[in-house]
């Protein structure tokens, strides 16, 4: 069963990265990031990570690909792109032959080390994940527990993001000073 | 917290007796099927009068037709046939029509006639589906022998809408003189006979004819 | 249940090919908006691995690196967005399209 | 490596998955979406009922007795009426977004309970020797799952209006979408406390915790008492907002300014949207109710007929009077309370319900610590409610001088006539 | 008040050929709609990309039937707009050159159809006045009555549509239903809904019916009770308020600048009214309170309008006393055709009859202006007569009209959600907008 | 067997379009009954008929025992449109393009004498009669029709809908057709017209 | 009367309780500012009579010159309570007249009204366009010379189109 699963969410994930990729439509290469999002939380799930399956939905799909629609159709630039025209001359054979370089060697690790993780050490105790608490706990000790000070800094990342956001969307003062109030600007 | 109090209104609501009247139009065997009770002024359907005798009471004079501000009445009269007279009198309506797609029930053609041929009937609920069906002769217009309405198909009637045809015309005088307030003013209609004045407010103190000038408490009717 | 066929290999491989796509898409692309996305492709095919190789490893170490991920994409997009914003406003070419747009 | 699926964590799927299993929960899941559409059915038509009720009038009555075939009437009339895919819309998209806004309704219902008995074997029931929930999944993350769930509808909204291909629809689609994504927040952080009392996201989990004895015997110990209330009436508004409901429905009701998302659609299309909307506030009173007031627990007055087992139809009848009652209150909210301008609506939402479902998860926070660590709790209630209120006091402040702030800004900008300040 | 200050608090710039142009400062969006299909999308302008053309209507949601709003937006914000209106322009001061004085209410009534028997008295009065007569005391009070019901029933119609148009569903039923009852009494009266052709030249066309006395009394009996509900559920509801205070405020020297009355001069804080500045009928001879609001915003032009309606049932209370018995209509053979009882007595009566019926009454050369104050501020009539039996020229004051140059001054620097309360709360009819 | 391709064809062809068996006949029995009792207005008020429109949407008489209380502001979600008031030179396009956005099946409601041939307005402004810019199916008399006038302009309408009469006879038109054409006499055309043979 | 506006302006015999006064073309803007400064604060009305077929006799004042046309204006003074109109004679071969717009912003709809039914331009008003009818509509439907435009009514015995 797991293997079915895996096959639909590889389908999935790679079906829409190619979309993001081909699509003329920004918008549609969102949707086409949401259904690569789905197969990812899919894979989570798969791997006893249910917290993060749900958080990725919450935070990716609700939040961060949201934000990239609202972009969108604030700016307008919903219209096809011309994937025909080349921004910069020799760019496209250059991302063909780096794609190619990379694939080669990924593929060659992989396909080399056929078990990358044998003989290397699992861990135990708090960390290990076959113990008796759920995932979500197990998290919780970890992040509070050892990753505290990971997690303060990145309170203060957010706090800094949303302060920049606001400041660089904010526009000057106009007489019609109600800018349209949307997530971005919270 | 004004935010809560309104919801005491509407809960209120809740609890009244409903206001609506179940009217489905006679298309449904519903026994809830009512209509609303309507007022004698009502101004519905238009009907020609008959007297007494069965002699119609139009003569053709086209006082209506000509009043009427929406042109909606169409009458050419003829002479009466001596020996078979329709009328008394000497003319007749011959072609009586009226287009109720442009009538607009202002009543100035009852108001006009002199010899009270027609009035307005209860009926306001009817509908058509054709322009031709909106244009009513004088055959759907002039009362049946029984001295009732005709009912058209599309048509609405019950109990009692063909009661007060005369409703408005009984509240105007229309000289609107009180001597002649709540004095009967026309005459005897085909299935009805005479009908009574309207009982009317400034009346009361003074019945027909009474001297108008005594200014009196007027009673509650 | 015995996932014998299904070894961390498989998902290792699977990252690595979002890992590529991601990464030609961010070369070919030249919308903005766009671009962010395949950045997003190349940070979820890392957050596979990690979840992957932590499950692997039996060790939850993984799962706090995706967390991590996740929050840094978020500003990453936060930021990211409000500049394609700002930058948008003062070329004002784009939105006037829509102006046109709303006549009738 | 193991990978258990996400239902794996009701009972009768831990051990061996056979047939029964299998068609136990496809039945699960039939049973739970045909109750769906019935309610949705008979929700549309109890508050088109209802709203007469409060106005003197009748409601429908002609279309089957009491006009309870009503909503049927028009889902088969939309059904057969001419569709339309306007010419200058993204086809894909137009056709995929109601789609998008009623499935994530059904899932989300799928992890509220619906009833078993929680008095006194923790709500599960027995059928043919297998023991299971009375709710279509449970999984581990449950309450997350319906945040998630409620974050994708937002895309129905959103892609209809886009996808419409004209502006008045994208206009009211991109406020329908901003409303309900920073509802969300406050939506998420009154969960927070309901998580944070019940030390765990299953939904099954909070009826448990629920349904234990209560305080004085009468007093049940719903989450609505033990979490104070508050976070109750944040997500009670937050829901109302989320679900674009009176007095929050800017979208439907402001067409002269803004088409709603749905204006160009018409025919089944439409009525999907219309499902979803009605599905929604389903699954949104079945939430507050598993949350806040202890889902389907409560006390099973005949516990057995003729030896069959009935204590679990409580926690249905249950669960039903509760819903029921939500519902009413819906309907209500939407007789008598006029509409929220949108900017007040947004202000409501980030300036009201956020700041007062962090501070009050805080306080819950901050209560809950002192009873691990045996402080005097009577102190560090006080102590609490202090900070929260010094808090506001501040956020109240900073709200009025941003807001002069903004109106000298204004004025500056235009001098001669501000309204407003030739008032003041 | 000085000219300077009326001229630029409605921001209108002094004459120069380039201040139809559309970068004029004013409230008022003077465009034609040719030109506003041309603009936009312009490379040129710099901060064109902010500003938005929006057109609100003609076919409008909501009882104001075909106003329809040009709007320019800034953002959210209301820069300037113009109402454009005609779209039920129904040639009534034509019609009216073709029909009698007899004939005459029943065009002027579909008018203001809100509030019909105000345009039946205007016209009536005008009339009177050209023929210099006297209506009978008792006419002149069933016309109070009328026209004091008439304004409740018409600010029960704005209750209705201002609750519907903020979204308040309930007000929106409820002021339908209290109007209905009124309109029942109307029904019993006239014989007719609306549009009832019944105050006449010469005083009206039927007298009370017997009951009328417990009818009227019934009615305030049922729709006091109902504003205290009213209160309760919009004016002391936060949301409402919310909504309407300080939302188009206009001051009394722009009102009078723009000519508005009624309502909104009202609301502005100028205590004017017709009945008791300028009385007619019998308005001296009862008690009642000018309503005047302070801010001049929407929520006291809802106050106003609610509280006139107290104050018209007040008058109504003591019309039921003071209606004395008498003629309701002048006893002057020249206007008021002869008893219907002397038709088949006399010949003279019946030529008279019929004389009144085909050319109608002669009125005498001149003109004159008559103003009522109708429910939405002073309606006049001005009549034209060339001596014949039809007017010459029928020219009305229709408030609505002159009330709607308010709109753009009122929307100004507005939110677009705010333009709905503001033209709910100028509550325009748009029959009488347009005529 | 093939209800699903009878349903498409339902929904392509119409309902005249398919050769009937039991199973189509009661379908199409059932689709009439919910087009009858679920016929959402689109708001279209223009004067005094508006006013008396709306009364009948409330307490007293309550549209919505039919289930009409569903005022579309959309008019691709709307199914009946009820010309309420006169119809000015100047709304008449206005009013052909929304009838036009409604989509299949829709039905046409002329309330009130204004609408229906201009009324006592037979001058330049109104146009005579709004059959000559959309197709009539029902006409309301009286200025304004009562609402129980209104209702049964409205039940007739309903009849006609369960009896299917109006679909086959709107068939039989040549285009769907408006009625006739009238030449005013100060040479103002109709605004828009579709010319049918008139029975 | 005549005396406060310093003009020529009739014989401000007040006509049916309203005091009245002709000033000619010429002085319109003058007499309609002296009246503005008099506390006339309100332009409660103003329209047109288009004079064409007047059967009966104008009475105008002597002095007044009888055009076709005649704009009608009527001022309030709320102070005084009092009323004032303003009549002028427009000629038809150039219908024209200042605005009041400057006075009165309140003459802004009213102006155009007149100028859609009548003609009548006023000079300086800041957008003169029909308001009532469409914009490419053709005469000025209130002049006397403008047919009101009537179609035959339908009836069954009569031979009529409907």
């Amino acid at each position: 069963m797991a293997e079915a699963v895996f096959a639909v969410a590889a389908v999935l994930m790679l079906a829409g990265a190619i979309g993001v990729v081909a699509s003329r439509n920004p918008v549609h290469a969102a949707l086409f990031l949401v259904q690569t999002l789905v197969g990812v939380a899919l894979l989570f799930i798969l791997n006893d990570a249910h917290f993060l399956a749900a958080v990725q939905v919450v935070v990716y799909a609700g939040a961060i690909v949201i934000l990239f629609l609202f972009v969108i159709m604030l700016l307008g630039v919903d219209k096809a792109e011309e994937l025909r025209v080349e921004p910069i001359f020799g760019q496209r054979p250059l991302a063909a032959v780096i794609g190619a370089a990379l694939a080669a060697v990924l593929g060659t690790v992989i396909l080399t080390t056929a078990d990358v993780l044998s003989g290397i050490r699992r861990s135990g105790g708090e960390r290990a994940l076959d113990g008796e608490a759920t995932d979500i706990e197990r998290m919780g000790r970890v992040l509070f527990g050892e990753f505290a000070f990971a997690v303060e800094i990145t309170a203060a990342l957010l706090t800094i993001a949303v302060v920049g956001a606001v400041v660089l969307t904010r526009r000057a003062a106009r007489s019609d000073g109600a800018a349209p109030a949307g997530p971005g600007s919270g | 917290m004004g935010y809560l109090h309104g919801f005491a209104v509407t809960l209120r609501q809740l609890f009244l007796p409903r206001v609506t009247t179940d009217y489905r139009g006679g298309f449904d065997d519903s026994p809830s099927d009512v209509k609303r009770p309507k007022p004698e002024r009502l101004h519905g359907r238009h009907v020609l009068n008959r007297y007494d005798d069965g002699m119609e009471k139009c003569i053709g004079c086209e006082l209506c037709a000509g009043v009427c501000p929406a042109d909606c009445i169409y009458v050419r009269g003829a002479d009466n046939d001596p020996d078979d007279p329709v009328a008394p009198g000497e003319r007749y309506g011959y072609v009586y029509e009226i287009n109720y797609l442009r009538c607009i029930h202002c009543d100035l053609c009852v108001e006009a006639c002199p010899t009270q041929a027609i009035t307005e009937s209860k009926l306001f609920e009817f509908s058509f589906t054709s322009r031709d069906d909106a244009v009513y002769t004088k055959d759907e217009l002039l009362v049946d022998d029984d001295g009732r309405p005709r009912q058209m198909p599309w048509e609405d009637w019950r109990e009692g809408d063909d009661a007060l045809t005369s409703g408005w015309m009984r509240a105007t005088s229309p000289s609107g003189d009180s001597r002649y307030v709540g004095e009967v003013a026309w005459s005897g209609e085909l299935g009805y006979g005479v009908r009574p004045a309207e009982p009317a407010d400034a009346a009361e103190e003074s019945p027909a004819g009474g001297d108008v000038q005594t200014e009196g408490e007027p009673g509650d009717g | 249940m015995d996932l014998s066929g299904l070894t961390t290999g498989w998902y290792l491989a699977l990252a690595a090919a979002l890992f590529i796509i991601g990464a030609v898409g961010l070369l070919v692309r030249r919308n903005p908006l766009v671009m962010f996305m395949c950045v997003e492709l190349m940070l979820n095919a890392v957050n596979v691995t990690f979840v992957a190789l932590g499950a692997g490893l039996n060790d939850v170490g993984g799962q706090v690196a995706v967390f991590f991920v996740l929050v840094v994409a978020a500003t990453e997009v936060v930021i990211g967005l409000a500049l394609v914003v700002a930058i948008n406003r003062r070329r004002a070419g784009a939105t006037t399209d829509d102006v046109s747009m709303l006549k009738g | 490596m193991t990978g258990h699926l996400v239902l794996a964590a009701d009972p009768m799927l831990a051990g061996d998955i056979g047939l029964v299993e299998v068609l136990l929960t496809l039945a699960k899941v039939v049973v739970a979406f045909a109750f769906l559409l019935v309610a949705v059915m008979l929700m549309i038509w109890f508050e088109r009922k209802l709203l007469g009720g409060m106005h003197q009038r009748f409601g429908p009555t002609i279309a089957g007795p009491f006009g309870v075939l009503q909503t049927m009437a028009d889902g088969i009339k939309l059904f057969f009426k001419e569709d339309l895919v306007p010419d200058r819309s993204d086809r894909f998209v137009f056709k995929l977004a109601p789609y998008l806004s009623l499935i994530p309704a059904f899932l989300a219902f799928a992890i509220v309970p619906l009833g078993g008995d929680f008095n006194s074997r923790a709500g599960e029931v027995e059928w043919w020797g297998r023991i299971t929930y009375l709710q279509v999944a449970d999984p581990p993350v449950g309450i997350l799952l319906f945040l998630a769930m409620s974050s994708v509808a937002v895309y129905g909204v959103m892609l209809a209006g886009w996808s419409s291909g004209s502006k008045y629809p994208l206009l009211g689609s991109v406020r329908a979408s901003a409303q309900m994504v920073s509802y969300e927040a406050a939506l998420g952080l009154a969960v927070a406390s309901i998580v944070l009392v019940t030390g765990g996201l299953s939904t099954h989990d909070m009826v448990v915790a629920q349904a234990a004895e209560g305080y004085f015997g009468i007093i049940p110990r719903w989450n609505i008492i033990v979490t104070g209330l508050v976070p109750f009436i944040v997500f009670a508004i937050a829901g109302t907002a989320e679900l674009n409901r009176p007095p929050f429905d800017l979208v439907e009701a402001e067409q002269e300014l803004v088409g709603g998302f749905h204006t160009e659609y018409s025919s089944i299309r439409f009525a999907l949207f219309f499902l979803a909307e009605f599905m929604n506030t389903i699954t949104m009173s079945a939430i507050i109710v598993t949350l806040f007031l202890g889902g389907p627990s409560g006390p099973a007055l005949v516990s057995e007929i003729g030896g069959f087992g009935l204590a679990w139809a409580w926690g249905v009848v249950w669960f039903f009077i509760k819903l029921f009652v939500l519902l009413f209150c819906f309907v209500w909210m939407r007789a008598t309370l006029p509409r929220f301008r949108y900017d007040q609506l947004m202000d409501l939402g980030w300036k009201a319900l956020i700041p007062v479902a962090l501070g009050w998860f805080l306080f819950l926070t901050a209560l809950e610590v002192g009873r691990e660590r045996g402080w005097n709790e009577a102190a560090v209630t006080v102590v609490s409610l202090l900070v929260f209120a010094g808090a506001a006091l501040l956020l109240v402040r900073a709200v009025r001088s941003g807001r002069r702030a903004r109106d000298r800004e204004a004025a500056r900008a235009d001098e001669p006539s501000d309204p407003v300040e030739e008032r003041a | 008040m000085t000219l300077q200050t009326a001229m630029s608090t409605t921001g209108v710039a002094p004459s120069g050929a380039d201040r139809v142009s559309r970068r004029e400062p004013s409230a008022v969006l003077r465009m034609s709609e040719a030109e506003a299909a041309e603009i936009g999308g312009d490379p040129d302008d710099p901060g064109d990309d902010e500003l938005v053309l929006l057109n609100m209507g003609p076919s409008h949601p909501s009882t104001h039937g075909v106003l329809r709003l040009m709007l320019e937006l800034s953002g959210e914000t209301v820069l300037r707009s113009k109402p454009v209106i005609g779209y039920l322009h129904t040639g009534m001061e034509k019609t009216g050159e073709n029909l009698t004085y007899l004939q005459g209410g029943t065009n002027v009534t579909r008018m203001d159809y809100a509030s019909p028997l105000f345009n039946e008295l205007a016209f009536s009065l005008a009339t009177e006045r050209l023929l210099g007569i006297e209506v009978p005391e008792r006419a002149t009070w069933i016309r109070m009555l009328m026209c004091e019901l008439n304004r409740v029933s018409s600010h029960l119609l704005f209750m209705a549509t201002n609750g519907m148009d903020l979204g308040a569903v309930s007000m929106m039923i409820y002021g339908w239903r209290e109007r209905e009852e009124v309109l029942r009494f109307f029904e019993k009266v006239t014989g007719l809904r609306m549009n009832h052709n019944y105050i006449r030249p010469g005083g009206v066309a039927a007298d009370l019916p017997a009951d009328w006395r417990t009818d009227v009394a019934r009615l305030i009996e049922l729709i006091e009770p109902r504003l205290e509900e009213y209160d309760t559920l919009l004016t002391g509801q936060p949301i409402w308020r919310e909504r309407l205070q300080g939302v188009g405020v206009i001051s009394v020297a722009e009102a009078l600048a723009l000519g508005a009355t009624g309502p909104i001069l009202r609301g502005a804080g100028m205590a004017w009214d017709l009945r008791r500045d300028e009385p007619y009928l019998f308005y001296d001879q009862v008690d009642f309170d000018v309503i005047v609001g302070t801010h001049g915003d929407c929520y006291d032009r809802y106050a106003i309008r609610l509280n006139e309606i107290r104050e018209s049932l007040r008058i109504v209370a003591q019309i039921i006393e003071a209606m004395p018995s008498g003629d309701y209509r002048v006893q002057d053979k020249k206007v008021t055709p002869p008893p219907r009882s002397r038709i088949d007595a006399s010949m003279e009566a019946l030529i008279h009859h019929f004389k009144i019926f085909t050319e109608g009454f002669k009125v005498p050369p001149g003109e004159a202006y008559a103003a009522v104050e109708s429910p939405r501020g002073e309606l006049g009539v001005y009549l034209v007569s060339d001596g014949t039996s039809v007017p010459y020229r029928v020219h009305v004051r229709a408030p609505s009209f002159i009330n709607l140059q308010t709109l753009p001054h009122l929307m100004q620097n507005g939110l677009i959600a705010d333009g709905v309360a503001i033209i709910s709360s100028v509550d325009p009819i748009m029959g009488e907008v347009d005529r | 067997m093939g209800v699903g391709n009878q349903i498409e064809e339902l929904r392509e062809r119409g309902l005249e379009g398919i050769q009937h068996n039991f199973m189509t006949a009661r379908l199409e029995s059932l689709v009439k009954w919910s087009r009858a009792r679920s016929c959402w207005p689109a708001t279209f008020g223009l004067a005094c008929c508006a006013i008396e429109m709306m009364a009948t949407g409330a307490a007293h008489y309550d549209l919505a025992r039919y289930g009409m209380e569903v005022f579309r502001a959309s008019p691709r979600q709307a199914d009946l449109m009820i010309v309420a008031g006169r119809v000015s030179q100047k709304m008449a396009p206005v009013l052909r393009q929304i009838y036009d956005q409604m989509m299949e099946p829709k039905w046409v409601i002329s309330m009130g004498v204004c609408a229906s041939s201009g009324g006592m307005f037979n001058n330049y402004a109104i146009v005579q009669g709004v059959d000559q810019v959309v197709p009539v199916d029902v006409y309301a008399p009286g200025c304004p029709p009562g609402p129980e006038t209104l209702m049964h302009a409205i039940f007739t309408l309903h009849q006609e809908i369960l009896s299917g009469e109006l679909l086959a006879r709107r068939a039989a038109g040549e285009s769907g057709g408006a009625g006739i054409t009238v030449q005013q006499i100060d040479g103002q055309t109709a605004t828009a017209t579709i010319r049918r043979e008139h029975d | 009367m005549t005396e406060r506006y310093g003009a020529p302006v009739g014989d401000g015999r007040p006509s049916r309780g309203q005091a009245v006064i002709h000033p000619s073309p010429s002085q319109w803007l003058d007499v309609a500012a002296a009246a503005r400064a008099d506390g006339f604060d309100q332009l409660v009305d103003l329209t047109a009579v288009d004079y064409l077929t007047y059967g009966a006799d104008r009475s105008l004042p002597e002095g007044v010159q009888p055009e076709r046309f005649e704009v009608v204006a009527s001022l309030m003074s709320h102070a005084r309570l009092e009323r004032l109109r303003m009549r002028v004679q427009v000629s038809a071969d150039d219908p024209a007249l200042p605005t009041l717009f400057d006075l009165w912003p309140g003459s802004e709809s009213l102006e155009r009204e007149v100028y859609d039914m009548f003609g009548i331009a006023f000079e300086g008003h800041p957008d003169l366009s029909r308001i009532l009818m469409p914009e490419d509509w053709p005469g000025n439907p209130l002049r006397k010379d403008y047919d009101s435009g009537r179609i035959p009514v339908q009836f069954k015995a009569a031979s009529n189109v409907r």
